[in-house]
């Protein structure tokens, strides 16, 4: 008997194996395009591998790194165009609800009504996984962007506590300043200023005036004061940055503060890890809080797996896939890597560390009051367009190409053009 | 060196000759240093790396980077190291450059030795179609490779880099061929050879210099690519560029830029190796064929 | 008598292989380029977004595109780009070419060195550039720590500058390849009239400026084709290098048409930048093909 | 018919006619010259003969098989090419057999054929080199090979000695004739050297402009030729034509000729002809050898003229010394002996020999007498 179940095991091996040839064409299995190829992301994503063929389910590899997404929606676009559609691809946003747009991805309705997705996914987050009343992706994490992180032993050595409101944070810059120390670490890239600005926007213009200029696109609130003063926010923020921020990477931002040659980093939870890769130990070496003024409220961003239709019916690999990813288990065990928090709010917090532990009671409370958005400089607000044409404004403006003033003009003007 | 070894009637005195000798080496120098850094830094531990000083040797020697990038770097979900999609290149560049060749190889023969009416606007027509950016070809391509079946496959990328090639092949091998004697071709006709048997028994053992140049340029070209290769590969046959943009470009975590550097070196090995070991014809078979009018 | 009936069907087969062989180049070329470009050019009119889609909108693209600053910002960067890049590549392959055919000791090495950066793609030797123009890493930093601490550097953090270290990179990867071109077009010249001019008494510097540099026409020609062709192409090189920025100030219309097209959803406007591309090319490269090739007739 | 005929051929590039209606029939064993100036059609006319270029209009025969459209491999002719087109990637040996094999013929066929052709053109040891490594006159006897080996009904010749110094030149000249000679084979060949021509043909067609402008023996067409031309373009040097009037003195027709001091002389004529252009004007043709001293001058003639002149120049050249005068204003040019005792500046009286004398048309050009 027992032998019986191995000569079994190593059937279905074989099968799964010569299944795995087979998916090239997508027939036996799953094809992938994704972007997590940096190793901690990928062996993460490798735990879903597995666990798909564990149940005799292939998993053919479509890796395409690059611009945050942009050269995977490239290929993606190729392939959909080609009419060789891979069965789930990475996706982000509005990308999304564009690919939904076109009737090109397949309806999960049946799957997420056996798992019960409406009641675990925040509506916030819905909003980018259901369109049209019909689920047509798997969320796995949610990232939140406006964090803020300290190195602690800096910050102790000049006396500051962490900032609760602009005037703090503005003050704590200063003391740095003075102190010889870089205030704010950040990277020239239009993408890190525009994940800047979402969270001062936040702050300036408080929840309803950053829903109704990035989400409704509000030109009145695009041109008001408020945005004025947002801008005007930012040339602080660019005043505090060292002179060598121009095309800095990320990470690179974040070492500086792990070094300790910076205060601040105003970035997305993904930063946590170059920190525990560093061996530092969140609340001892470095700190993590929203950025100032927006302590109640959570901008995200969350990747997803979208579904693409293989000729009309959901797939059963599609159907495995998504309740894979979807399972609390693997939730815990890929946010946990990522540094990002599970998109089902009903996963135990107990193998996240205290930063993640606050990412995931920040994400509850803020769903529950209305104060989840999705991030603008993360594609989660508004159309790539409208995006793009926001990056190019703030992008100008923080390297000194326009005033506060005609920022503001060129930003109504840009959102309308790209609209 | 290898090159007409002719003398040259010009005369310099020894300052000058120093000073020339000083300004060969200065901008060798320069044309070096990226490969320098690339070298140095793919030898190091991280931490070194991290801890500044671009320009230094290595204080602590490793091959360690390589061996990663070769064999257990995570390119995608799993740790392979760049050595699968080496062999996905192999097999989309050899036939891409010898098919490519080979047709401008003809193109050439008929557009210099068996003119026609309207000649010179087919052989406009397929120059200028060097010169479209190919940012624009991506979607209709993949519309056509779709149509074709041809979608995610190794022969599929071999087609595109053939059409987007072969403008220039056929413009080195036209130009080559154009000096080539005609005489020689109606010696072969009188002598009874078909259109072929004088391609093949009397051109053809005369294209060395230029099909080097012409193997060069393509091999470099479609080796380099990233933009088709990433655009329309399948899963099975994404070419090496794509698997370093992989590696290189992972969006959120650690950099290991030692073994970036490494897996970049590794990835431009096979062209340079072609730019050394051919690199000697290569100018004479430019003399011999395109910079001539 | 015999043979006119038949006059055979080889023979007949002979006269019409050269235009079949040259017909399948052909057929490519015409569906995939210039298909392809009008293809492009009819996308330029609809209001395509994510994917093609075929509702027209007339010109609305192209009065978009160019309210755009960021456009105008690339065409300017282009010019800039393409007339330092295409005469620097130039003036230095020259003058190697020139220095390098003095009957230099260890030519073929150093040709070698010339020549190899044209075997890597930047998406290879981008992050290493980036590091060496990165004031706090690169250069500035090491001729800092040697005691020059007054240099600067900083011109690829610099709005203003940025677009001259694209095109410090551009030439570092070309300028060898053009070298090898002059280089092969200074070996072509007949010695004869060298020696005839030198009797006629003429200086170093006039044989090379009366004699030898008016007969490597063909030589510029080509270069000029190369380069003009990498010009326009160049892509990879800005997203290694600059990503465009800072803030949009390396933008070229390549990138500016991928993003359009592709980052942004905008398939029309990038498609209408495509066209205006393509016709900027044509206005260049028609009137000097049809010169070149009339003159070979 | 002949062996090889040319029937009413014309060529043209588009709408312009390079070469009009050429009529030419060769016979068998016949070695004929096509000789012109450069441009004058005469390789393209080859060109059409070997298959290379198309017969816009009339036929090409060969052996009386039509040839319009026929590829130049199944014409059964054979060509030297004036670069000898050599193909440099091949050995003497293969490039001489490279016809026999693309016509199928077995090697041991081959083989033999091949030392036949290297032993009659003496070029054994040369078989295994390749075409590089020869000098000029080995290349040639390479080029003549690979079109002998093929046993052709015709020989096309293009200017084949034009790329050899002066002194292989002439060898390599008396060779081709010596072989043509031996092999009795048809021959057309092409040049542009009037003395080739002369010394290798049976015949010679003298083409300028794209016509035929005469087609003769080489004795014809040197002491008749057809117009100015053909006698200006054959012999060197070339004849001499000046103006002349023709008077009837004694009953014969005569050529008034003004010599350098305005005074005229007058050359009976041997034709009576030249009676119905009493009173016009003509143009004279004398060949320089028929002006000489009294000494030299042709016994067998019967119409020996004299005339004293001042010479202008002379020209010593070993064999004979050339003397320049002024006549009919013109300069015209005596070929004397060696030892005549001639001095610029000096008055001489010259013999003519005005049996060989030529009258053309002035308005036409063309020969009136003989």
């Amino acid at each position: 008997m027992r032998s019986l179940l191995k000569m079994n095991t190593a059937l279905a091996l074989a099968l799964s194996v010569t299944a795995g040839a087979a998916t090239a064409d997508g027939h036996g299995g799953v094809e992938v395009l994704h972007w997590w190829t940096s190793g901690g992301e990928a062996a993460a994503l490798n735990v879903l591998k597995d666990d798909l063929e564990g149940q005799g389910i292939g998993w053919t590899d479509m890796p395409v790194a690059g611009g945050g997404g942009e050269q995977a929606m490239t290929v993606l676009r190729a392939r959909v165009t080609a009419g060789n559609a891979p069965t789930a691809v990475q996706g982000l946003g509005f990308d999304i609800i564009d690919w939904a747009d076109q009737g090109a991805l397949a309806n999960l309705n049946d799957v997420a009504a056996a798992e019960g997705w409406d009641d675990v996914i925040p509506a916030a987050l819905q909003r980018f996984a259901k369109v049209n009343g019909q689920w047509v992706s798997a969320p796995v994490n949610v990232h939140s962007t406006n964090w803020v992180w300290a190195n602690k032993a800096v910050l102790d050595a000049n006396g500051i506590a962490v900032p609760e409101t602009w005037e703090d944070f503005v003050a704590a810059l200063g003391t740095l300043s003075a102190a010889g120390v870089t205030p704010i670490a950040h990277g020239g890239q239009a993408w890190q200023e525009a994940t800047v600005f979402d969270a001062v926007a936040m702050s300036v213009l408080g929840p309803d005036g950053y829903k109704a200029a990035f989400i409704d696109l509000d030109s009145e609130t695009l041109g008001s004061d408020g945005m004025k003063e947002a801008f005007d926010r930012m040339g602080v923020i660019r005043a505090n940055v060292d002179d060598n921020f121009s095309g800095r990477d990320w990470n690179l931002a974040t070492a500086m503060v792990i070094n300790g040659e910076a205060g601040f980093q105003m970035m997305g939870d993904w930063a946590k890890g170059e920190f525990l890769n560093a061996g530092k130990v969140p609340g001892e070496d470095f700190l993590c809080f929203r950025f100032p003024g927006t302590s109640a409220q959570v901008t995200f961003n969350a990747d997803q797996f979208m579904m693409f239709d293989q000729g009309g019916a959901v797939s059963a690999e599609q159907a495995a896939l998504a309740t894979a990813i979807l399972s609390p288990s693997f939730q815990s065990a890929f946010n946990v890597v990522k540094g990002s928090v599970p998109a089902r709010t009903d996963v135990s917090d107990e193998a996240f560390d205290d930063c993640g532990k606050k990412g995931m009671a920040d994400l509850s409370a803020a769903a529950s009051s209305g104060n989840l958005f999705g991030s603008m400089a993360h594609g989660h607000a508004n159309p790539a367009s409208v995006k793009n044409a926001i990056y190019d404004v703030v992008t100008a403006h923080f390297n000194g190409e326009y005033d506060s003033e005609t920022a503001v003009q060129e930003l109504v003007d840009a959102v309308e053009i790209a609209q | 060196m290898s090159v007409a070894t002719q003398d040259t009637a010009i005369r310099t005195g020894r300052v000058t000759r120093t000073l020339i000798y000083l300004v060969l080496v200065l901008f060798a120098l320069f044309y070096m240093l990226p490969l320098y850094v690339m070298v140095v830094n793919s030898v190091k531990p991280l931490e070194e790396i991290t801890g500044g000083g671009m320009m230094n040797l290595p204080v602590v020697f490793t091959l360690e980077p390589w061996a990663k990038a070769w064999s257990s770097a995570q390119i995608g979900v799993e740790p392979t190291g760049l050595s699968p999609y080496f062999w996905n290149s192999i097999k989309m560049v050899v036939p891409a450059v010898a098919i490519s060749t080979v047709l401008g190889a003809l193109n050439g023969y008929v557009l210099t030795k068996w003119r026609f009416k309207y000649d010179t606007i087919v052989f406009g027509l397929i120059l200028f179609a060097c010169f479209i950016p190919f940012q624009i070809v991506l979607i209709p391509m993949a519309k056509m490779l779709g149509l074709m079946g041809l979608a995610g496959t190794t022969w599929g990328l071999v087609l595109v880099h053939v059409v987007y090639g072969v403008g220039f092949t056929t413009l080195y091998f036209r130009n080559y061929y154009a000096v080539f004697p005609t005489e020689l071709i109606r010696a072969a006709q009188i002598d009874g050879a078909g259109f072929f048997q004088i391609f093949w028994r009397i051109l053809l053992p005369s294209s060395g210099p230029i099909a080097v140049v012409s193997i060069i340029w393509q091999f470099t070209n479609i080796w380099n690519d990233f933009l088709f290769g990433a655009s329309f590969a399948g899963a099975g046959s994404q070419p090496m560029t794509v698997a370093l943009n992989n590696l290189v470009q992972a969006s959120h975590g650690v950099k290991e830029y030692n073994v970036h550097f490494a897996g970049a070196i590794l990835a431009a090995l096979p062209t340079l190796l072609v730019y050394i070991v051919a690199g000697r014809y290569f100018v004479r078979g430019l003399m011999a064929g395109s910079v001539k009018g | 008598m015999a043979l006119s009936a038949d006059t055979d069907f080889k023979t007949r087969l002979q006269t019409w292989l050269p235009k079949l062989v040259l017909s399948p180049s052909l057929a490519l070329v015409l569906v995939f380029v210039y298909g392809f470009i009008l293809f492009s050019v009819y996308l330029s009119f609809t209001d395509s977004r994510l994917l093609p889609s075929f509702g027209w909108v007339g010109w609305e693209n192209y009065s978009k595109l160019w309210r755009l600053s960021h456009w105008e910002t690339s065409l300017t960067n282009m010019g800039i780009f393409a007339a330092l890049y295409i005469g620097i590549c130039t003036a230095l392959g020259l003058s190697l070419a020139i220095f390098l055919d003095q009957k230099i000791r260890g030519e073929g090495f150093i040709r070698t060195i010339y020549l190899y950066p044209m075997a890597l793609s930047f998406i290879v030797t981008g992050t290493a550039w980036k590091w060496f123009l990165d004031p706090g890493i690169g250069l500035e930093n090491v001729m800092q720590s040697w005691g020059w601490t007054s240099f600067e550097f900083d011109w690829i953090k610099n709005r203003d500058f940025a677009i001259y270290t694209v095109v410090l990179a551009a030439v570092w990867q070309t300028s060898g390849f053009v070298m090898a071109m002059f280089l092969a077009g200074l070996r072509g010249i007949d010695n004869e009239i060298l020696k005839a001019a030198q009797m006629d008494g003429a200086s170093n510097w006039n044989l090379y400026r009366r004699i030898i540099i008016p007969q490597l026409r063909p030589a510029f020609l080509s270069a000029f084709v190369i380069l003009s062709h990498l010009a326009i192409k160049t892509f990879d090189l800005v997203i290694a290098l600059t990503g465009g920025g800072p803030g949009r100030a390396t933008e070229l219309p390549a990138t500016f048409m991928y993003s359009y097209t592709f980052s942004r959803n905008q398939m029309g406007i990038g498609a209408a930048s495509a066209t205006i591309m393509l016709m900027t090319i044509a206005a260049i490269m028609i009137p000097y093909l049809y010169a070149e090739l009339r003159e070979k007739k | 018919m002949g062996f090889l005929d040319i029937d009413n051929t014309t060529k043209s590039y588009g709408a312009v006619e390079v070469l009009h209606k050429v009529d030419i029939s060769v016979q068998e064993g016949e070695f004929l010259v096509l000789v012109g100036p450069s441009g004058c059609g005469k390789s393209t006319l080859l060109n059409m003969i070997a298959g290379l270029e198309e017969i816009t209009s009339g036929e090409i025969r060969i052996k009386d098989a039509v040839m319009n459209g026929v590829h130049p491999s199944k014409r059964n002719i054979a060509m030297v090419f004036q670069s000898y087109a050599l193909y440099p990637n091949m050995t003497v040996g293969q490039n001489i057999t490279f016809g026999l094999e693309m016509h199928g013929t077995p090697k041991p066929e081959r083989d033999k054929a091949m030392k036949d052709v290297a032993s009659l053109l003496q070029i054994e040891q040369l078989l295994d080199r390749k075409p590089g490594a020869l000098s000029g006159g080995q290349r040639q006897r390479v080029a003549m090979g690979r079109a002998l080996v093929r046993n052709p009904d015709v020989f096309l010749f293009d200017e084949p000695l034009s790329n050899l110094d002066a002194k292989l030149r002439v060898d390599m000249r008396t060779e081709i004739k010596k072989l043509h000679q031996k092999l009795g084979t048809t021959i057309v060949y092409v040049t542009h050297d009037q003395i080739e021509a002369m010394t290798l043909s049976t015949r010679i067609a003298v083409m300028n402009g794209g016509y035929v402008q005469q087609l003769g023996t080489p004795q014809e067409i040197y002491d008749a030729p057809a117009n100015i031309f053909v006698a200006t373009f054959m012999g060197s040097p070339a004849m001499n034509v000046l103006p002349a009037k023709v008077e009837i003195e004694n009953g014969r027709p005569t050529a008034q000729v003004i010599l350098h001091d305005g005074s005229t002389v007058s050359l009976p004529f041997s034709q009576d002809n030249m009676k119905d252009w009493a009173g016009k004007e003509i143009l004279l043709g004398i060949r320089p050898e028929t002006i000489t001293d009294e000494d030299a001058a042709d016994r067998k003639s019967s119409n020996i003229a004299h005339m004293t002149n001042r010479i202008v120049v002379t020209e010593p050249a070993g064999s004979d010394t050339f003397v320049t005068m002024t006549l009919g204003g013109k300069d015209v040019i005596a070929r004397m002996r060696s030892d005549a005792n001639v001095q610029a500046g000096a008055d001489f009286t010259f013999a003519v020999n005005m049996e060989k004398a030529v009258a053309f048309d002035p308005k036409t050009e063309a020969r009136i007498a003989p």
